[in-house]
């Protein structure tokens, strides 16, 4: 099966809610290193209520699903995660509008245009240390396989979000962290490249995908 | 954590409740949304709204009164407000003349604050947004690029507010803004950090010789950690940044701010307030208005800003409007 | 030492010059008697006058203003002002109408008021004395026997200060005074103690998870040293003390302040409020006014009191006439 | 000599201001043991303007030294001590007015005279561990000797004021020291017995008494 239904899209972001939830303080912890501390809550926040709403919410169409889900990021997510994964659920959301199953086509489209999206609404470039480092690098990878196999999608992609955490740790943030931020940001990794990192490695175990991170931060 | 507070992940919305329970023939909420407004607006005169993260009372929803914002909605502490937050509070607001909309420059709260400006206008709501950027301290800074909005806020809000308040239309409230965000600078300095309550302990460590100056109101990274000095060389270090940052020029009339961070006492402030007094004359400036308080702190931190803000007569008589919040002495 | 603070000794003239500074328009001084007096005094109407130590602002020097106290003098930080100071204080506020001498109950404030006013009397003043102590916390304390005077001295005050704008005499601006007094109940919590400038360090040590409840202006123990709890139970705790000593009962309009001790920031006080609100709904009272701020601090110590003052119409009318401090928002 | 004139008030005035200023900041900090920190400072503060004023103020009678110097206690003491010392030396002056020599039976009556003073204005009574502890028993001390040698009564009210520190040590402070202390005022000395102390002692070295303290307070 090289194409996702609306069940298999329903699980994942069932998964991905029991991961953000699970890593609230971890998530906090991180931020708090060289940030404020609340992009675990801030997230979980929302996530605790797109678990709760998942059984019974819109699912006529992924599409009506993901825009939903970008509502409740909407109204539950504050701080800079608001607007980034509501915009990045919107965007998915548009590319795959109407749709009761998708291709690995429109798969790809849909992360591209969740990434172009949040480069559009916050600005961030590669390199400025956010997650679009991971997000970046994961469209390309998956422009470059043909998707027939998705667990080594899902692998393959997993493995490039392990790397970002490392490429970037020590980067002097451009964006939401900047240069004055000093030894305050020195050698700690970005929450929110961890974050996608973290799910990725969570939906790896759970659909049996083989992978091995080598961040520190996913082997804990 | 030594605060008065619940569960922390109530902090937000039993402060507001607080809030709006005291100032009742004034104010009412939507606790929903974090939001609270004014209880009677004027449909023919332009509508301001704010919001951005807790824990800069009395700023935001604090502000909220007749001559000052209309409505406003608060996030979590120091976390921009859900995008939902701010589009119902534009439109809980919104008015036949059209909504201001103040940002402070802050990452998260210009995403929020502009789609939920895409999301009300797409509705037909007339609005515009403008950007404060007061603070001299750094150019990039977290949570930000470019200059960090902070206490200078103040006096967007308060002649934005008079200039709606006497009848003057959406392009000319704009403009007030404008000429305001245009002649106003801060900088901070902070003695101790805080503790965000949902956080339980404190954002940044520091020395019990140092301060942060330059400071941000979450507790940014400011100019440079030095040892901690006597009140009126700290004073002089905001000033100078300050005064020559505009540059602020013998003649000139200001309106001079000294802002406490929320740990620091009243007494204090006014240390400090003598010196800056002594300094605006040696540089030949006549302070026209000044403000001794709380106006944008950041919960609990021991720290004080310093803002100025170069007056002509228009601002001036803005400045001097009446105007009521939930903020009062009797 | 975290604070803004030149050399410590000078600490006291320099918050006041500073006050004088910002207020030049409605204040006078003369720092030889560490002194503050309205510009203009009506020498047909009763004039009032109060002193403590400092460290307590805007209680006393910034309580100065029309409606308000007439001349007030401080003492070094926590400590009684010199005698002369007093004496002087007497003697530039004295009107034909005569003087009321508002006292806190403290043993060094009753001593230098004591000799300050017969100094004045043996001139010909016209004076009466009058001693607040609305603290319930306990029965002696530091530096005084009886009952403390604390934040209901924001209500004498100003209930004073308007009965004798309206012209009343020396004896109605003193029965006044006596009602309030007799109305008015305070107590309060800290979670920190403070550092006054010239000592230097803290007045007490106290765990990182407890709190002492009853607690004095001047970190004079109170009722009891806890474990810290949550706003809503320390507010109980405040309120039931309060409520239960006057006691406050159903069908009471009163006028509810939350006063914050100096380190506590605006947000934190309105969760206390929210809380008080609600236990005063529970009790039957009707909050007429609410007061939530900095009214009488003990420098940067975070905590809250919680006071509490019976009306009735003539109160309700004295607390609602204008007036004008130090202390203002725009 | 068994009278004193005006120059030998000036010096024990004088020697007094020394050991004032001198422990300024030991007076202070014992009373931060149970107090506000703030008795070592109140009395400084003034005794630096009375060492200042002492060469040029008013020596027509020891009466108008005494109350000039109470004066400047009035206008330069805060706290509890500008009342008390303030009262102290206004009833001693009293008591001298007038008087260009004083003999033994006049010094009493100026103790005498000083301490009922002090207890109208402050209310306290012996036992309620302030300076009058000391003051009382010194008084007492005084009226039984016939001051025929001054060393002899000099060596013995700086003996009763050394034992009023031990004595009153444990003491529950009654006036100014409550119940409500608790912990904090056990087994602290109570500054005010402490500074009379202290300044007897020192008049005993300068004048050549033999004396030899037994409170640690004394023994520094
Ligand atoms: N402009 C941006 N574009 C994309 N991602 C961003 C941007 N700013 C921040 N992020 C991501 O969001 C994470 C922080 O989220 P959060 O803590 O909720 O926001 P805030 O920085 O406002 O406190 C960062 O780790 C980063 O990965
Ligand atoms: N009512 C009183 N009568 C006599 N002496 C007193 C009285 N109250 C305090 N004292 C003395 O004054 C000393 C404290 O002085 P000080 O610190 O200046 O006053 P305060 O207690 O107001 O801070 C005490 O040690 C005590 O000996
Ligand atoms: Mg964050
Ligand atoms: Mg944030
Ligand atoms: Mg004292
Ligand atoms: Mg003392």
């Amino acid at each position: 099966m090289s194409t996702l239904t609306i069940a298999d899209v329903e699980q994942a972001i069932d998964i991905t809610c029991d991961t953000v939830i699970r890593n609230e303080k971890y998530f906090s912890d991180l931020d708090g290193l060289a940030g404020d501390g609340d992009f675990g809550t801030s997230l979980a926040t929302g996530f605790k209520v797109i678990k709760a709403d998942l059984p019974t919410i819109d699912k006529s169409a992924v599409g009506a699903m993901l825009l939903k889900i970008s509502m409740i990021c909407s109204k539950h997510v504050g701080g800079s995660s608001g607007p980034i994964w509501g915009t990045g659920f919107m965007r998915a959301g548009m590319a795959s509008k109407g749709m009761t199953e998708i291709d690995y086509a429109t798969l790809v489209a849909m992360v591209g245009s969740a990434l172009e999206g949040i480069m559009a609404r916050g600005g961030a470039k590669r390199g400025d240390k956010t997650l679009l480092d991971a997000l970046i690098p994961i469209h390309e990878t998956m422009q470059a396989m043909d998707g027939s196999d998705l667990k080594a999608v899902l692998a393959a992609v997993a493995g490039v979000a392990d790397k970002a955490i490392d490429e970037t740790r020590n980067l002097v943030a451009h964006r939401g962290r900047a240069s004055q931020v000093g030894e305050r940001s020195a050698n700690t990794p970005d929450p929110g490249i961890v974050g996608i990192a973290t799910i990725l490695n969570d939906w790896c175990k759970h659909y049996g995908v083989d992978f091995v991170p080598n961040a520190p931060e996913l082997n804990r | 954590m030594k605060k008065f507070v619940n569960d922390p992940a109530n902090f937000v919305p039993e402060f507001m409740a607080g809030v709006l329970a005291a100032n009742a023939d004034l104010l009412e909420g939507n606790l929903e949304f974090q939001m609270i407004k004014r209880k009677t607006i004027d449909a023919s005169k332009v509508a301001i709204v704010q919001g951005s993260g807790s824990g800069h009372e009395p700023a935001h929803v604090m502000a909220v009164g007749p001559g000052m914002l209309t409505a406003a909605c608060q996030g979590p502490v120091f976390a921009a407000p859900p995008v939902d937050a701010c589009y119902e509070t534009i439109k809980a607001a919104a008015t036949d003349a059209g909504v201001l909309v103040l940002v402070n420059n802050y990452q998260g709260d210009r995403m929020a604050w502009d789609m939920a400006c895409e999301m009300a206008e797409a509705e037909g709501i007339k609005l515009k947004q403008f950007i404060i950027n007061d603070d001299v301290a750094v150019q990039d800074s977290l949570y930000t690029v470019g200059r960090r909005g902070v206490a200078g806020n103040f006096f967007v809000m308060k002649a934005a507010g008079a200039a709606a308040e006497a009848g003057a239309d959406l392009d000319a409230v704009y403009a007030v803004a404008e000429k305001v965000n245009a002649n106003v600078r801060t900088m901070g300095v902070a003695l101790t950090s805080c503790i965000p309550p949902q956080k339980g302990d404190v954002i940044f460590d520091i020395g019990d010789d140092e301060m942060e100056v330059g400071v941000g109101i979450h507790g940014e990274p400011g100019r440079e950690r030095t040892k901690i000095k006597p009140a009126d060389d700290i004073t002089k270090l905001l000033y100078d940044a300050v005064q020559s940052d505009l540059p602020f020029s013998s003649g000139d009339r200001v309106a001079l701010m000294v802002n406490g961070l929320g740990g620091t006492p009243p007494a204090e402030l006014y240390v400090v307030y003598n010196k800056a007094a002594k300094l605006a004359a040696e540089t030949g400036l006549t302070i026209a208005r000044n403000y001794v308080g709380e106006y944008c702190t950041a919960i609990e931190m021991a720290g004080v800003s310093l803002t100025m803000l170069k007056l002509d007569a228009e601002l001036e008589e803005l400045l001097a409007a009446p105007a009521e919040t939930a903020c009062r002495i009797f």
